[in-house]
């Protein structure tokens, strides 16, 4: 009898993390895999696990001025600010597109008031869209921002809240600009969280010596890239161990290799941000690459990775 | 016209003047279909040092060969990479990329400064047999290598260079007033610095001639799906420089 | 009359650091130049600003079993734990040949305790000794370590017991791994802290996926290195605005031009860690580039860079 | 005896084996002072990726040609990169450093495993023109290339392999009693795997033959400051094995 190769391969990767069913862990980081669509020539958008689209606010923005991007060793600076065009235009025009695809979609949100961030899950509770992400943890706007990551009681406002409006699985990234990730952890999930991810960027600034200018427009701006990685790793394996809802971590995931590390960690899934831009197949590649793992490994499935790090080894 | 990521091995990687290069790759599904003021987005590096793609105007484009050229400048590391390729060495290049020129007119001005002058190379060969002027600007006699490029395809060359060592001297936008009192042009295209291009667009319009500039800014993705390259357009609408340009009618952006 | 330059750079590179002064504003990075004559054949040790030395605690300590250090992108990750013969070794043994040198010697402490700060601060108010600088930030160790670092109340108590305790002028090393770092910053001030110098590493992670056991022995280590500069910059940058004592700044520096960066940040003098394990004469070269950069921009002094970033740029 | 920080000229780069090159540069001062069980401390990359320098074993030095050869197995990125080295690429070396093998004795034994063997290659050449007994441990046969390295040097050379396909089958220490029963021996020199050099000290112990091992540890600097390489010593002291070892008399560490 031939061997299903599709077959083995959709069920080996398949996961569900908060109700939501994927055919791979392998997810795109927000912000980076734009509303979905833009990487369609490079990457078969039904092989990705879930598209966790750009943070989405209750009215358009236009994101930070000046320079937006600085590279920096093994990592890149990124001061977008937001810049999106509103809730209303993402129902309207980015999310039928979106539906064509048999993916599931998650709608980054940021509000500026914790009710807003009710508001905005309200509003996402349609067809389409499988869950919210809460960006309580994006360094690069002055409300709304990582003042909700940064401050446990604030972050638990905006998850009750959030939970209150919606009956869509919730998801809340962390910042990792906080001294005790595990305590953040436990207090989102407290408030209701259906899951967690993390990392978001690390707050960063670059100066340019010859002109004595901040590199970014927006003076500072969030580290991302293989450079965060051991310090996405660690948060992912602490949060991991404080807390019983799934976690999704990312952080400088270029390679299969790196996924296979954060789902040892403790995560239940992972997502592929800045590896886009410097490969546009990554996703694609690193998702065969966990593939390839688990076959030599003589693994049957994903699962059995989450949390396998052994401390004692 | 899908864009494809194509490992490119390098056909030819000449100097043609001090820190400036010209490298050609082999990348036939790039060369069929580049039109003008379309860029390619190449990997520097195979480690993440430096992580990010450099975006780079395609130069020529020669469908038959399949190869496409660039026309670079040795600024900083990733560019400084770049210039230590050599022949059959195999470039990591997304392509084509972006919206290029619009070709519908007949007595076009191309204006150029500094590397701007890069993808020119390609519109003027692209409009040929056209009857073809170009403006360029550079900052001493040195830059006018340009010449050579343009000679080809352009009935007229005008000069400026900042310190007056060949043609007018002073800036491309000094010279322009004069150029297009003379008259006859029914386009522009700009290419060079932001506050050039703002200075063209104000006397393009002043002269009522359709005028297209291509901006540039820094890039991460390419592609459109990092927002880093936005800039301003009509209406408060935001333009991705990646997608939307990096070509765009001179009333869209400023 | 011909120009002596060896005493227009001397008097274009001095500073002084809470009463301490140093020919250049380049210092080692406390527990990556041992006790200062490990690289003596690299570099001219009269020529470096002040020696750091390794943390040095009350007893001596034999530090972390197993693996100590990873390479990460751009970083590594150390988990050294503190392995120091004790403080009466190091006034014993090492000292007396750091005085040979005309050079300010700065002990880092770590006590287990509030009180074995002030111990050792105490023991080290001797000839020889320019100041101590308190590690309440190392992540490698239990106690003594990071929990100080990343507790304001902590934090103070150890400040002012050692103030107490000693004349020395006293040097707070901060932990980046907090949410407020001014916050810290002013904490250390208030307690008596006569300069501050950041960054200590990040908390790291790395998992060998083949072993499934992570890297270090000690499971999580500390990131220097490049890939924590954006992330130091930016710390050295809030902390600089937030108090009036001076800031030492360090973090993934590895040129000249990175040591500016920090300095017009904030930082009115520079460590340097990794960069010499990279290339052991670092410190000299940096050194030079500084001077070469204050003659290529016209400047008379070192300390004309000082949080000399122009916002507004 | 400075320790040097030389850009050394690539001489010669031959792979010598599956995975297995052989590196010789030019570095008058180090070659000159250089004893056996002394390494060099390599920088790979000139950017930061890989950042930290990669410790490989003098293999072999030529005080008059002003040459180092190192014999290295390619396991990771460092190594990776060092084999892309051509003739006279510059490398960054710092060396010698470490503490090297005592030579006083007669009949050694020398006894390497794996890239153990490297080491000990400088090793026999400079203990000629005494008696020289080598014990070879590979996995395979194809590990076996290290047979024609010593062959000039050693007048009895005793192979294991873990398969049997060359010699006797098994571990090199499972030879080793009978020939140390076998007698005359006066000192032991060991090289490779942690357990495998522990078993030699016992031995060597029980036969009353002093012994030097040779060990290996994660190093950041290579001289002494980091503390990132240190192991246990004799009464609870730590040993450095970047500059106390890596060449230690067994009953130091074990
Ligand atoms: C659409 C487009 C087309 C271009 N075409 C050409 C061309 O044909 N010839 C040419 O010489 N240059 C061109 N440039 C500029 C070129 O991309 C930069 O000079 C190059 O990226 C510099 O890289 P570097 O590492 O050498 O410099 P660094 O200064 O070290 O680069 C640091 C970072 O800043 C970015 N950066 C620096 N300068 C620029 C710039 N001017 N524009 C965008 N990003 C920048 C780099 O991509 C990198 O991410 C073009 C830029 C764009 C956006
Ligand atoms: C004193 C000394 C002498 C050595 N002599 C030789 C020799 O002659 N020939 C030879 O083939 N190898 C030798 N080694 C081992 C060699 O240093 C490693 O194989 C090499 O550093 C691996 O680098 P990589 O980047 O290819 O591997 P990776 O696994 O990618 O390296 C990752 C990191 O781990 C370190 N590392 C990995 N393996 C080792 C190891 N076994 N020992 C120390 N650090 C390691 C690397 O230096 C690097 O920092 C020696 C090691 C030491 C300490
Ligand atoms: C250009 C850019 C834009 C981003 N925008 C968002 C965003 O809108 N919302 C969000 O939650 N995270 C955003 N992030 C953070 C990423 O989703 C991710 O958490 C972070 O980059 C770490 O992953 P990486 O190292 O794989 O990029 C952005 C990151 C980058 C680089
Ligand atoms: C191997 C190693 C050992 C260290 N030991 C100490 C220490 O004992 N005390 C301390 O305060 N900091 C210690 N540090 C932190 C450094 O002093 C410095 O704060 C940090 O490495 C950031 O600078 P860098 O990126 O230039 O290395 C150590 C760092 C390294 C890499
Ligand atoms: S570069 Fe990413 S959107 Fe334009
Ligand atoms: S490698 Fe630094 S002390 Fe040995």
């Amino acid at each position: 009898m031939p061997v299903n190769n599709e077959l083995i391969s959709s069920d080996m990767m398949a996961v569900e993390i908060a109700g939501i069913k994927m055919k791979t862990p392998v997810m795109t980081a927000s912000g980076t895999f734009g509303f979905g669509l833009e990487y369609e020539e490079f990457v078969d958008i039904n092989q990705i696990g879930a598209i966790v689209v750009k943070g989405t606010t209750l009215l358009p923005r236009s994101g930070n001025a000046g320079v937006r991007i600085a590279e920096t060793p093994a990592g890149m600076l990124n001061s977008i600010g937001l810049e999106n065009p509103g809730v209303e235009a993402f129902l309207a025009a980015a999310l039928p597109k979106l539906a064509q695809y048999d993916v599931p979609v998650i709608v980054n949100i940021a509000g500026n008031t914790v009710q807003e961030y009710g508001e905005l899950a309200k509003r996402l509770e349609t067809s389409g869209v499988a869950a919210v992400e809460l960006n309580i943890s994006c360094p690069n706007v002055k409300q709304g921002g990582i003042a909700f990551g940064t401050d446990c009681d604030s972050a638990a406002a905006v998850v009750s809240t959030v939970k209150a409006s919606t009956s869509l699985p919730v998801i809340v990234k962390l910042s990792p600009n906080v001294t005790d990730i595990a305590a953040m952890a436990q207090t989102v999930e407290a408030a209701g969280a259906d899951a967690i991810s993390l990392i978001n960027t690390l707050l960063g600034m670059a100066i340019n010596i010859h002109t004595r200018a901040p590199v970014l427009g927006n003076v500072v701006g969030g580290l991302s890239g293989p450079a965060v990685k051991p310090v996405a790793v660690r948060m992912v394996w602490q949060a991991a161990n404080a807390v019983k809802i799934p976690v999704i971590g990312m952080g400088g995931i270029m390679t299969a290799e790196d996924a296979v590390e954060f789902m040892l960690a403790g995560a239940s899934a992972v997502a592929v941000g800045t590896a886009n831009f410097v490969n546009p197949c990554a996703i694609v590649e690193i998702t065969a690459g966990i593939k390839a793992y688990l076959v030599a490994k003589g693994l049957a499935n994903v699962g059995q990775l989450v949390g396998g790090v052994n401390l004692n080894g | 016209m899908p864009k494809i990521l194509v490992q490119a091995p390098v056909v030819q990687h000449i100097t043609i003047a001090n820190l400036i290069n010209k490298l050609t790759m082999y990348m036939p599904g790039v060369a069929v279909q580049a039109v003008p003021g379309q860029f390619i987005h190449l990997r520097v590096s195979d480690s993440c040092q430096p992580l990010l793609r450099r975006p780079l105007s395609i130069a020529a484009a020669d469908a038959a060969k399949g190869t496409v050229s660039v026309i670079y400048r040795i600024v900083g590391t990733g560019t400084a990479r770049l210039a230590e390729l050599k022949t059959n060495d195999v470039v990591d290049v997304m392509g084509p990329l972006g919206t290029g020129f619009d070709p519908e007119c007949s007595r076009p001005l191309l204006i150029g400064g500094g590397m701007g002058l890069a993808p020119l190379v390609f519109l003027a060969r692209w409009l040929c047999p056209r009857p073809l002027e170009v403006l360029m600007g550079g900052r001493t006699e040195q830059e006018l290598f340009w010449l050579e490029l343009y000679k080809k395809t352009c009935d007229k060359i005008h000069v400026t260079t900042d310190d007056g060592s060949v043609g007018q001297r002073g800036f491309t936008v000094d010279a322009l007033p004069g150029l297009l009192a003379a008259g006859g042009y029914d386009r522009i295209y700009g290419c060079g610095p932001r506050p050039m291009l703002e200075k063209i667009a104000v006397l393009a319009c002043r002269f009522g001639i359709p005028c297209q500039v291509s901006l540039e800014e820094h890039m991460a993705c390419g592609v459109g799906a990092c927002l880093s390259c936005t800039c301003a357009g009509k209406a408060g609408k935001r333009k991705k420089v990646c997608t939307d340009g990096p070509v765009f009618w001179a009333e869209e952006v400023f």
